[in-house]
């Protein structure tokens, strides 16, 4: 974990001293949305809080995904799409010319619904993103390699075969080493969508497992369907329905006392 | 709603019934299908028919050694006649030679453009007018070449014959661009969206994911597009017969007069020689050459496109 | 297939019958244009007649001719023994006829102002392959010493066969030469290049008189005059149509076109740039026609 | 902000905008290559634009010379070229993907289909002449020119066919089945409908490459002079590429610019055709678009 | 619906007499279901009362789909499937030859995950079904369309537009339209596979309401992953896990005291 540390003080894109437990990583104001005609998020208000778990909840294609990935500005590879509003990581406006993409994304990891591993082998696939941020040498691609692969618990299933296919691997072990190749680039935050929504029982657990180890060291958004997961790993919930925010408040709160009555209906199955 | 009870609406026994009179019908139409489809088996039957028919009384007047690797051809000679294939071979490679190295790079970079960075809309304007350019009649092309490049290639390299292999060629890699534009564009386009997603998550520009993701995924693809045009290429006459010349050439150069494969075919078929004649037998001896040179090419890309399909 | 019955007396009951029938022509792609300017005539003539005219060259004609395929064919050169020997096997019987000249031009380009007459004997000392470079000063010490650049139609035409006929008498052509079965390439050809020479069919010659030199032959200049009494000589060769003999009994309407092409070959060739006959030579086809009965 | 992380990417950035444009210009150049042809071909023969051309059999007097017999062969032709090609073409694209079993003999069809497809033009002529003029004797007449034509596109209609079926969602195909529909009935009356747009585009296009080839017209040895329309399937014919061909040939300079004018003829032929496909394609997409 | 009743008494395929509660419409024994080497279906038990909401619940991948396509036999269309085992419907047995598929899915509709209306006019899509069973009497098909968009509570939004594409309707009304659809053949059963899970709060409640209501003429089995939506609208439920039934139970039962640990951790959302 030290070396982790030492790399992350000589990068960190905005230096905070107080390390107060609070302290926003994203701030959303009035962000809206749309692909085309169709409005996808409405006005959203928004913080994700730097070493929590923010899961977001809500019935199919209310926008939790577009959330996401206008987080790490992904949105804007889909056709026709307009962005209002302002986001800010970590102090610094991510929208418009500001802050090139590619910069943004090398702080911000994303795993997705799939895993997606490329068609190479385990070993890199992790190293694809140090690699293409320059880091050349074979040492220090090993020790990130590792590294990374031990934080995602799956070290020691893959270490005998790091340069088979990522392909011979199973779903769970995809998604990890998805999740991986994502420490691998050293993000402040990881980005969820669905991770274990294609996974097995067991699988699930492990990744649910790995999400409360990692939280320690980094930021995490995490898009689920499943109310439970939610409640289990994460420390803010918001909750999303047809482009709005109807919710946003600490986990435990939210499920046992929320606020709104649709937030009631949807976390007791009413509808989605 | 009207008098009719719709409990009239589907009864078992008709149901039954009909679905009899389907199944009976159903059970036919597969039968016919293959029947029409086996109809292109008999195509390729018939050509092979038609050129080996010929091709064996050709090879009753010249030795097929002589054939296969002789360096000289002069059928008209009237001295020494001599079927010798290999200038036409050769002439043929040329011609493809340059019509490749002209058409895949600009059409890879065009395919890559299209499918990494071109938005939509842009897509959507320059990809038929490339389809197009495929449509344009070769004979057309020809002309092209002849009129248009040949003069200007001209001012540049003023030994450059009038009939020469270099801008039939460069008007041959014109020709097959659209065919490596649209099938590696198909083949990039078909690496699965969570690819590139993958990449771009990770901070990669368009170019590094293009070239470290989606060009390695779909390189079976893009390799058998190239093949497949070179193939083209092999095949291609009029452009040939009009511009690059009728003087078989046993050399490397490209700016003199060469004949291929396809020119001889249709230099004979509009020529003067006599009826019977070994000349006569020759053109399906050629014939039989070119077929078996495509077809080899064919099942390389095929063989390129299925064994190395990278499975995702 | 053109060849289906043609019924010339099908409207019988009137005196002035009408001609039907489809004929078809198939052969040298030199008789094209004297052909084209015949057949387009005589549709005006007679509208019921259908003629169709191929251009696969000499040999595919003759091959199809021997197939019983067509009616007649054009030859830009005689019959060749191969051919002879095919048709009597297929039983085909026919009739050779002349109608007019190509006169065979040689051709210099404009700015050559040195080879304005050839002997034979020069011609043959250019044309003819020995392994040397041909520079114009190896025919005349005061011309030029600059490399002679040939061009020549395709090995496989009938303009090749008859200089080879005239000239090479089967020595091989020079290797430098650039060959093509467009006649237009070659004028093309030599109207961008100083040292060229060329040869090609005179109809070629006349559409370019502006752009390029005709080189005189033993001081004879090509032109419909000498060609067509033979004294351009021996660069003037005949172009011919062979007609089947049994579609000529058969069909009323192929009688009449070939009467046609003989009354009009004449006039016909002036106009495409062909030579016309003497007028002997048609009255002696004529009567090859008429003896076929 | 960490300004070594900053100037490495900006570095690949730039890299980035590099390739975009040059990849960017050789497409633009591509496009400008095609003006340039139509523009390099098309120029001399505007001037012999003109209903005459429409009008008029083929002539010995250039400003005579006229389309009309290759115009109405090229038509014939394809009214030929395109209900053979079509039936055969989606029968066998219907076969393979919907009924085929995946056994020997039809792995050896699929083969065969893309080993046609890569047969050269020429060598079609070949076949056309032995088989449809020769053996079957049909002579120089539409018929066979346009049987030889259906074989040469058939293995790209069969392909596109193929393709456009594939394409149809099997969402539809189970709505169907699950109907109680028959295999034939979701053929005709779901799967059809739904691809028969992409079909339609695919043909057309390999029907613009029937209308352009030469060299398999020139094996067959189909006439150039002609003072005649097309009286049925068996009437002998010209079609416009022959046309074309043989005026470029002569000798006076007035006859390359009717060839000129010809070629242009043509290209508009291929570029209504190709913005019919083209539509065809749209429409077809916008359907299965949910 | 007494509309309805006469047109059963005159189709049932095997008449039963005594309308008892129970009887069974399916009756699955044994039955086993591969996909090429992998066993998707073991040894499954299960019976489908008549006009009973049955809802088959599990995670992803444990063969809940499987299950429903093998009623229908839609199973089959997959390449390389094996069956074995014995599956009656109202009494005949229906793998094997011994049943025309047409013949049982024109008694057995089935509605999938994502709407799916033809590439048609609305019209159109309601009338396939009677169509190709060879009814052409224009007037015969207006009244079976108006009467099945009737049913699927379509009617008043549609019926000013019945000639338009189907593509026009919305997600919800989409999937309502494909409803109307199976109801046009006048099925004994309809299977439906995760109707809802495309559908927005105020669609699925919709479709929720019309299982209510056709469930008095129709026998309906339903897979959803939504276990409220289950407990809710279904009369019995199975609970499905790795291709097994690990418990079927009446509805309320298997929600309240269920009788497999593994039932009760999948209901409270302990995995999947
Ligand atoms: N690329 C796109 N183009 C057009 N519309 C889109 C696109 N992606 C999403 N949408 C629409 O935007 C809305 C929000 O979609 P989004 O994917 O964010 O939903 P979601 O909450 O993630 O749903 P799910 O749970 O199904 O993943 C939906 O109505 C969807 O149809
Ligand atoms: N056509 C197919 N070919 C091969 N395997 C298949 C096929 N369809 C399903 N399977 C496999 O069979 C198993 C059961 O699949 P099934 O679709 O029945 O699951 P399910 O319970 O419906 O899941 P979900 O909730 O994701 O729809 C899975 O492991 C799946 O991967
Ligand atoms: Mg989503
Ligand atoms: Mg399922």
């Amino acid at each position: 974990m030290t070396l982790i540390k030492d790399r992350k003080e000589k990068i960190g894109l905005h230096v905070m001293k107080n390390e107060n437990w609070k302290k926003p990583v994203y701030e959303t104001n009035g962000l809206n949305v749309w692909y085309g005609t169709s409005h996808a998020l409405k006005n959203i208000d928004l913080t994700i809080n730097e070493k929590e778990v923010t899961a977001i909840i809500g019935p199919s294609g209310c926008g939790k995904s577009t959330y996401l990935k206008t987080l790490n500005r992904m949105v804007e590879t889909a056709r026709d799409v307009h962005i209002s509003g302002n986001v800010t990581f970590m102090g610094n406006a991510i929208l418009g010319k500001a802050m090139p993409v590619e910069l943004l994304r090398s702080k911000v990891g994303m795993v997705f619904q799939k895993p997606n591993p490329f068609p190479k082998s385990i070993y890199e696939n992790v190293a694809f993103g140090p690699r293409i941020h320059g880091i050349r040498n074979k040492v220090m691609l090993d020790v990130i390699v590792e590294d990374s692969l031990r934080k995602a618990a799956l070290w020691d299933e893959v270490k005998d075969r790091l340069h088979k296919s990522a392909y011979g691997l199973s779903g769970g072990q995809q998604q990890r080493l998805c999740i991986a190749r994502c420490l691998a680039i050293d993000p402040e935050v990881i980005l969820m969508d669905e991770p274990t929504s294609a996974l097995d029982p067991v699988s699930t657990h492990k990744v649910e497992e790995l999400i409360a180890t990692i939280k320690n060291d980094v930021t995490i958004a995490i898009v689920t369907h499943n109310m439970q997961q939610a409640s289990r790993i994460s420390d803010r919930t918001a909750f999303f329905l047809n482009g709005e925010i109807v919710e946003c408040d600490r986990t435990s709160t939210l499920f046992s006392t929320p606020e709104d009555s649709r937030t009631n209906d949807y976390i007791n199955g009413r509808f989605g | 709603m009207s008098s009719i009870q719709p409990s009239e609406k589907m009864r078992t026994r008709d149901v039954i019934a009909a679905a009899k009179k389907r199944e009976r019908f159903g059970k036919l139409v597969p039968h016919i299908l293959l029947v029409v489809t086996s109809l292109t088996v008999l195509a390729t039957l018939g050509i092979v028919y038609t050129l080996l028919k010929e091709t064996f009384i050709f090879f009753t007047h010249i030795n097929v050694s002589d054939f296969v690797f002789g360096t000289e051809w002069a059928p008209f000679s009237n001295g020494s006649p001599a079927f010798g294939v290999l200038p036409l071979l050769i002439g043929t490679l040329k011609i493809a030679l340059v019509a490749l190295l002209i058409a895949v790079p600009v059409g890879l970079a065009c395919a890559i453009f299209l499918s990494e960075y071109a938005s939509p809309k842009v897509k959507k304007i320059i990809k038929p007018i490339i389809e197009l350019l495929a449509g344009i009649p070769t004979i057309v092309y020809g002309f092209f070449a002849l009129t248009f490049v040949t003069p200007f290639l001209q001012t540049l390299i003023p030994s450059l014959k009038l009939f020469n292999a270099l801008s039939a060629g460069i008007v041959v890699g014109i020709m097959i661009l659209p065919m490596i534009v649209s099938l590696s564009e198909d083949a990039l386009s078909a690496v699965p969206a969570t690819f590139r997603e993958g990449a771009y998550a990770l901070g990669s520009t368009r170019f590094e994911t293009a070239i470290k993701v989606v060009i390695p995924a779909a390189v079976s693809g893009i390799a058998s597009s190239i093949i497949l045009a070179a193939s083209r290429a092999v095949g291609e006459t009029m452009i040939v017969s009009l511009a690059a010349g009728s003087t078989p050439a046993f050399n490397l150069d490209l700016t003199g007069s060469i004949q291929t494969m396809t020119s001889y075919i249709v230099q004979v078929a509009t020529g003067d020689a006599g009826y019977g004649t070994t000349i006569y037998y020759s053109i399906y001896a050629v014939g039989f050459m070119l077929f078996l040179f495509t077809f080899l090419m064919n099942r390389t890309a095929l063989y390129v496109k299925t064994k190395f399909r990278e499975d995702y | 297939g053109g060849n289906d019955g043609s019924t010339g007396k099908s409207a019988s009951a009137k005196e002035d019958f009408v001609l039907s029938g489809n004929l078809a022509g198939d052969g040298s792609s030199t008789v094209a244009p004297i052909m084209e300017a015949l057949v387009e005539e005589y549709a005006q003539a007679e509208k019921d007649v259908k003629v169709s005219v191929g251009v696969s060259g000499t040999g595919g004609g003759f091959e199809k001719f021997i197939a019983g395929e067509t009616d007649f064919s054009n030859a830009s050169r005689p019959i060749k023994d191969e051919e002879k020997e095919k048709l009597d096997d297929a039983g085909v019987e026919y009739t050779e006829l002349k109608i007019a000249f190509d006169g065979l031009t040689i051709v210099v380009n404009k700015e050559n102002d040195w080879a304005k007459n050839l002997t034979v004997e020069d011609i043959e000392k250019m044309w003819v392959e020995d392994g040397t470079t041909k520079k114009w000063s190896d025919i005349d010490p005061s011309w030029p010493e600059e490399e002679i650049i040939f061009y020549a139609p395709g090995t496989d035409s009938g303009t090749y066969d008859y200089f080879n006929e005239v000239i090479l008498q089967d020595s091989d052509l020079v290797k430098s030469a650039t060959l093509s079965e467009d006649d237009n390439v070659l004028v093309t050809g030599i109207k961008g290049d100083k040292n060229a020479i060329g040869f090609f069919g005179y109809a070629y010659y006349d559409a370019n008189k502006d752009s390029l030199n005709a080189v005189s032959i033993n001081d004879i200049e090509p032109n419909s005059k000498t060609i067509e009494s033979g004294e351009y000589e021996p660069f003037s060769r005949p172009l011919f149509v062979y007609v089947s003999n049994a579609a000529l009994k058969e069909k009323e309407a192929l009688r009449n076109f070939m009467d046609f092409v003989i009354d009009n070959s004449a006039e016909m060739a002036d106009a495409v740039g062909y030579v016309r006959l003497p007028v002997t030579e048609y009255d002696e086809a004529k009567k090859q026609l008429d003896s076929v009965k | 902000m960490d300004n070594n992380l900053l100037i490495k990417t900006n570095r690949r950035i730039v890299k980035d905008s590099i390739m975009k444009w040059l990849f960017g210009t050789a497409s633009f150049l591509l496009i400008v290559l095609i003006a340039f042809l139509f523009y390099g071909i098309g120029a001399d023969g505007v001037g012999r634009l003109n209903l005459s051309l429409f009008t008029n059999f083929g002539s010995r007097f250039p400003e005579q010379a006229g389309l009309k017999a290759a115009l109405v062969g090229t038509l014939s032709l394809m009214a030929v070229v395109i209900p053979v090609s079509m039936f055969i073409g989606i029968c066998s694209a219907i076969y393979l993907e919907e009924y085929a079993v995946k056994n020997k003999w039809t792995a050896f069809i699929e083969m065969n289909i893309s080993n046609l497809a890569g047969v050269p033009s020429v060598v079609f002529g070949l076949l056309g002449l032995t088989v449809f003029s020769r053996a079957l004797f049909l002579g120089n007449s539409i018929l066979a020119a346009g049987l030889t034509m259906s074989v040469l596109i058939l293995p790209i209609i069969i392909v596109a066919s193929q393709e456009a079926i594939r394409s149809v969602p099997d969402n539809l195909r189970e709505a169907s089945y699950g109907m109680g529909a028959t295999k034939w009935q979701t053929i005709t009356q779901v799967i059809m409908p739904s691809s028969i747009g992409s079909i339609l585009t695919g043909s057309i296009l390999s029907f613009s490459r029937a209308i352009g080839e030469t060299a398999p017209l020139i094996v067959l040895g189909i006439p150039v002079i002609i003072q005649f329309l097309p009286t049925g399937p068996l009437s002998t014919f010209t079609a416009l590429p022959m046309q074309i061909y043989d005026w470029a040939k002569r000798p006076q300079p007035e006859f390359a610019d009717v060839a000129s004018a010809g070629i242009i003829v043509l290209l508009v032929i291929l570029v209504t055709m190709n913005a019919f496909a083209i539509y065809f394609r749209n429409k077809a997409m916008k359907k299965l678009q949910n």
